[in-house]
């Protein structure tokens, strides 16, 4: 149990790994997930939200969750991360959680927020406050590059009305919407294209109304169980190196007794526990520290996945580029996380508007 | 420019087109296992109108074309959008080393399918227990009458699939160990003993392989130089590596290049002032690229192995792997999303790219080589930790 | 906030003014050999008030504070704008390491001049041949009587023209090496047989020192531990670095952090994307340094040793390195001229950082401690290179 | 005789070599300026102007100079830098000198530059194009951190007048013109602050006339010297650490037989040869080509420096830091050639408004 981590944390940590590795299985899983070109593992989803019941760790108990917060996603998040396990938790268990927690109404939470909790129902999010245009009642519009479009039981939606930002929840399985998986360079979690056409507004059940600067701080708050993928595969990558490297020899000598390797390795585990500072941080951040928190773990969790899923590959030599060794799963995951939700580049110009009070 | 680059620039206006319309600018690294019958038919036009070679020496069927005159010819290949060539490995890197250390007969035997464009060569090296540590070699030969009998195993041989020929290192003494008692021979990959199997990579394109071999033959006349020469001949062939083919890569790398700046100014992404700077530094390193090769080059025309030869290796693959990287950036956004056409080819660089410090040595063997060799550095302590 | 900690903040708004005003933000690394009086001065001051070893448990004559009272102690001392502390090697490095390893006759002695502020320690560990190999001490004590006699050299001694103190590693079994036979001992400086010369630094300021001993003298009883733990005890101070002392360097790093964000406000470095980027970065990392510092000092607060300990001196050290260079580009073309006032201690900055990933181990020295304790990878080999 | 030199540039090499070194004396002639204060070594530069005759270099042989061009300026800038020597040459024999070739009327010409190359006058160049006013015939104005302003003799001045730029030589010792030697972070290198005070244009003797992007190209190639003082530099340094590396024991084991050691060297190495290659490329660039090349060669070659000063006081460990070993006299002059005439990011920007046609 270290900190910042409870007993309760530790105990899902251990459930949550023990199946997440078996999933993984030296590189099985993602292959598979890649071999079925979903993107999406509807199995793996099912145990995980309905058998371990980890679909509502971030929710409150009062409607059957675990009521273990940002630290709790945070645990499952890193599992996930280390097995590349393809299964929407980030967004139903993440992201529309929090919006339905922090933004919704009681009618709106009650309705929706046990039936994530038990795995009844997977909704993604789909931001259209920008893409959106409402006529006559109906909605139209598209978004592009939805985590688990394909996956989704109902989309949680965000558009503009009135002046203000309404929240509504829809089924996927409505003819006005159309959901396009989209081809990606990461193969284990799927990316779509989503068409609203004409989307009657009685089919959206509106579940609140908020501004878009408080919605924008949830959707930045919810960087952090991103952070935590991160982590959670930076640090498999690194297990996998060191193991490599205790085995293979050159020059009559185990390559991780090599003095550049290891100093490697030492960079490695320096970024790695970098990220995983920043991403804790944000965990118990102070809800008036948290977007702010959230934005730094994003940026510095995903630079460190990329640089070490890179460097893995570099330790590895040959074997590293292959796709039959799994190294390459890893990276391209790292490069994805990277991009969505915005660049790490763009971050840390959101962190320096911060610091500069815009000033620039 | 001289007559020779002229006459060049006009027969590729005139004969890159066609059929071959569909190579333009492919079969670059990460993109090297398409097409491969309408690349043979490329590498015997070229071949048959005497463009391969071109910087051999005249006695040996080439043009004896200078340093400048190779470095405007690649640019003019270049310019045109001409394809990888899978006949490079012969041209550039075995045929040098054949004419310094083969015998007139095999230079007789060897040089005119590789000028006619019409015999490929892939280069047998690496195995799978010795990674970067070349003198590790396992494979072994055996004479048996009048043939070397070769069994064993290499990987990351690229373009395997497409070649006629290897050139092998084995180990023909047994019990040498390091750089002793090693045969470099020179073996028909269409027989029996030798199967080759591609090598699926992070990029989905399979353009290195493994060959393996069981009892393969080769006669004993196709041996260069003598048992435990293997050595200084591969070397000499590394050597090679490092200079004159490189000039072909930088026009690769400086159409990609070009093709991220294009995108950048339609994307808008050359709006964004790190991107910007990034894109600069890329630009630099073309430029060095290009200048440290020439002295090199120059070097080696005066016979001399300069120290800055050594850096050639990590610094063109590091600066590749990175412009892999600033080629995703660029995308923006949208990089998560594979694409046809133009910039399609973006990923595959992103990808294949990861592949470039590794092959052909690590940049943590580079390193120690610039270390020992080129800074006269001691070597590591060898053997097992305490 | 605790009462403990409003308390203190009281005690600085109504204490740290006046004459006291000139060390407003001084003191800082780089500028720690200015007006020594002064700071003696106001470690008085301090430890009169009992603002000295308040992380101290209550027996020892602290006051107990928990973590985040000591986190938030050090927020508010510099937020006052409070300086460099002298005493801080003997309140939160040599302190700690009495309180678990040494008699309560040692105690008695050593705690109060601590906790008063009225004496200072320094730490003689490094040698000139030794480098970052801590275990090769040459420093030698034998025993006359009842009287250790210590003849060597240390070097790198911070703070040692202030110090009334200083603990010592040497060896005092003839013929060990490594680890084995060292001893502990506490030693005052004020004495025939010890020297003390400045080393003058790349700043031209000079906190660093060589001590020479010469039949250097100390009682038997101002040995902590015995013959051959040396090493032990050592490593456990090291440990205490590690630990609470990093919380105040973090607020003197916040304090530069923020002077570099107002000079650039001003001078519209503010607009430069690259420099903005640059600055979101080092924020990124004061705020994870914080983070590791709380998970480290937890686990120690359960007796454990946490393997994110071990990156965190190679982490702070290049991130206050990059923090100078950046503050440099954020002077921009003025960079080159030196300044008086407010921004004057960026230069120092910039300089003295490049020994911060020297001195107390260089980053070379901690990779290799990271590899090999916190990662579990062998030990090279020892020895000549072949 | 390494490309592209040729045997005349290996001949001025060893001259110049063997000089600067015997100068240097181990780092006694940085410290000796330093402790002077000035900032500048007037007996050096009467040496290498006069004895050796170095000064006119690149003035063509009809003006009495050695005709060597920009690699001959390369060569003596290559020894200046690797000895830190204090004098003005990059000022008087470079852009000073290149001014009046390139821009200068015959007259202008066959005035100063003889005697510069005879080393009897040194001027340094001050540009003043939007620092200068003039009302009724007299120019007022402040520029600072003029390189080496206090060591001229004359200042080569450029003014805006008539929508034309006007070059013109004064010079120093005239009771209108103020020089203030300022204090610098780099104690070997001196810069001034020179004031104009209604300095009659009488005073002023014009040399030619030009317009603003052609004075810029040749201060831009001017940049190749610069960049060649760098290279310089950085190859002493890393001469220095193996040196160090090789005699130095720790763990039983001279240092330069550790891999991390090795590979940093090596490491210095490649940014060592990458500012030579920018470096030589400018040299020997066609004049449509040299001002782009010089803009690299500034900032390839001025963060090879930066970088490889750096390493080499990290890879001295503690000796390193100190005012005693001369390394940090390297690296305070490495500093400053990142920032005299413009940052590195600048010089970045520069190429990238090229490469983009000032598309941004």
């Amino acid at each position: 149990m270290a900190y910042p981590f409870t007993e309760d944390h530790d105990m899902i940590r251990e459930a949550v790994r023990g199946w997440a590795q078996a999933w993984y299985d030296g590189g099985k899983g993602p292959e598979r997930v890649y071999q079925s070109g979903t993107g999406f593992d509807l199995e793996a989803w099912q145990a995980l939200s309905g058998e371990l019941g980890m679909a509502g760790v971030a929710i409150k108990e009062e409607y059957g969750g675990a009521g273990l917060g940002d630290l709790g996603r945070v645990v499952v998040m890193e599992e996930l991360g280390a097995s590349l396990c393809s299964v929407p938790f980030q967004m139903a268990g993440g992201i529309c959680t929090d919006i339905l927690q922090k933004l919704g109404t009681a009618s709106g939470k009650s309705m929706y927020l046990p039936r994530i909790a038990s795995g009844q129902i997977c909704p993604t999010y789909v931001e259209g406050l920008d893409a959106f245009s409402i006529k006559e009642s109906s909605l139209s519009g598209v978004v592009s590059m939805n985590a688990y479009g394909n996956a989704a039981s109902h989309f949680l939606i965000s558009f503009q009305r009135d002046k203000k930002v309404s929240l509504g929840v829809v089924m996927a399985a409505n003819p006005n919407i159309e959901v396009e998986q989209q081809k990606t360079l990461d193969p284990t979690r799927s990316l779509a294209k989503i068409t609203f056409n004409n989307l009657s507004l009685d089919d959206v059940k509106v579940i609140g109304t908020t501004d878009r600067g408080r919605l924008q701080d949830i959707v930045d708050q919810s960087f952090i169980a991103l952070a935590a993928e991160c982590v959670g595969g930076a640090q498999k990558c690194l297990d996998i190196t060191l193991e490599y490297a205790g085995q293979r020899e050159q020059f009559d000598r185990p390559i991780a007794s090599f003095q550049a390797y290891k100093h490697r390795c030492a960079d490695m585990f320096i970024a790695l526990e970098e990220a995983r500072s920043a991403t804790y941080a944000a965990a118990i951040a102070r809800p008036d520290d948290k977007t702010e928190a959230a934005l730094i773990a994003k940026v510095v969790a995903a630079d460190a996945y990329f640089k070490i899923a890179g460097d893995a590959i570099q330790l590895h030599g040959g074997i590293g580029f292959t796709w039959e060794y799994p190294l390459h799963f890893f990276f391209k995951r790292a490069r994805a996380n990277r991009s969505i939700f915005g660049s790490t580049s763009r971050g840390y110009n959101k962190i320096a508007d911060r610091i500069f009070g815009n000033a620039a | 420019m001289s007559g020779l680059i002229d006459k060049f620039d006009t027969w590729m206006a005139e004969n890159f087109c066609g059929e071959f319309e569909s190579l333009r600018g492919r079969a670059t690294p990460g993109d090297e296992d398409i097409m491969p019958e309408l690349r043979f038919a490329w590498e015997r036009k070229m071949g048959e109108a005497g463009w391969v070679g071109v910087g051999w020496p005249k006695e040996h069927g080439g043009k004896g074309a200078s340093l400048e005159e190779l470095v405007a010819f690649n640019e003019v290949y270049a310019r045109h959008g001409g394809p990888g060539r899978n006949g490079h490995i012969g041209e550039t890197l075995f045929a040098p080393t054949l004419i310094a250390y083969g015998t007139d007969a095999q230079k007789a035997k060897y040089l005119p399918g590789i000028k006619n464009g019409t015999e490929l060569w892939c280069q047998g090296y690496s195995e799978p227990n010795a990674g970067s540590d070349l003198s590790n070699i396992k494979t072994k030969a055996r004479l048996d009458g009048d043939e070397w009998v070769v069994d064993g195993q290499k990987i990351w041989t690229s373009l395997a699939m497409d070649a006629d020929y290897v050139f092998v290192i084995a180990r023909a003494e047994e019990g040498t160990v390091g750089r002793h008692g090693l045969v470099f021979l020179l073996m028909k990959l269409d027989q029996a003993g030798i199967d080759i199997r591609p090598i699926k990579q992070i990029s989905e394109t399979a353009e290195f392989n493994e060959v393996f071999f069981d009892s393969a033959r080769c006669h004993k006349d196709d041996m260069i130089g003598g048992v435990g020469d293997g050595w200084k001949i591969a070397m000499a062939l590394l050597g090679f590596e490092r200079g004159a083919s490189t000039l072909g890569q930088q026009m690769t790398f400086t159409n990609e290049f070009e093709s991220i700046v294009k995108l950048a100014k339609e994307n808008g992404a050359a709006h964004d002032p790190t991107i910007r700077q990034r894109i600069a530094k890329a630009y630099c390193g073309l430029k060095v690229m290009r200048m440290t090769a020439l002295r090199t080059l120059e070097a080696a025309h005066h016979g001399e192995l300069s120290r800055e030869g050594y850096m050639s290796k990590i610094y063109w693959a590091t600066w590749h792997r990175d412009l892999g990287e600033l080629a995703m950036d660029v995308m923006g956004p949208d990089a998560e999303l594979l694409k046809d056409g133009e910039y399609g080819m973006l990923h595959k660089l992103f990808l294949f790219s990861r592949s470039d410090t590794i092959y052909g040595g690590t940049n943590q063997i580079q390193r120690n080589i610039i270390a020992e060799r080129a800074l006269g550095m001691p070597k590591e302590p060898r053997g097992k930790p305490k």
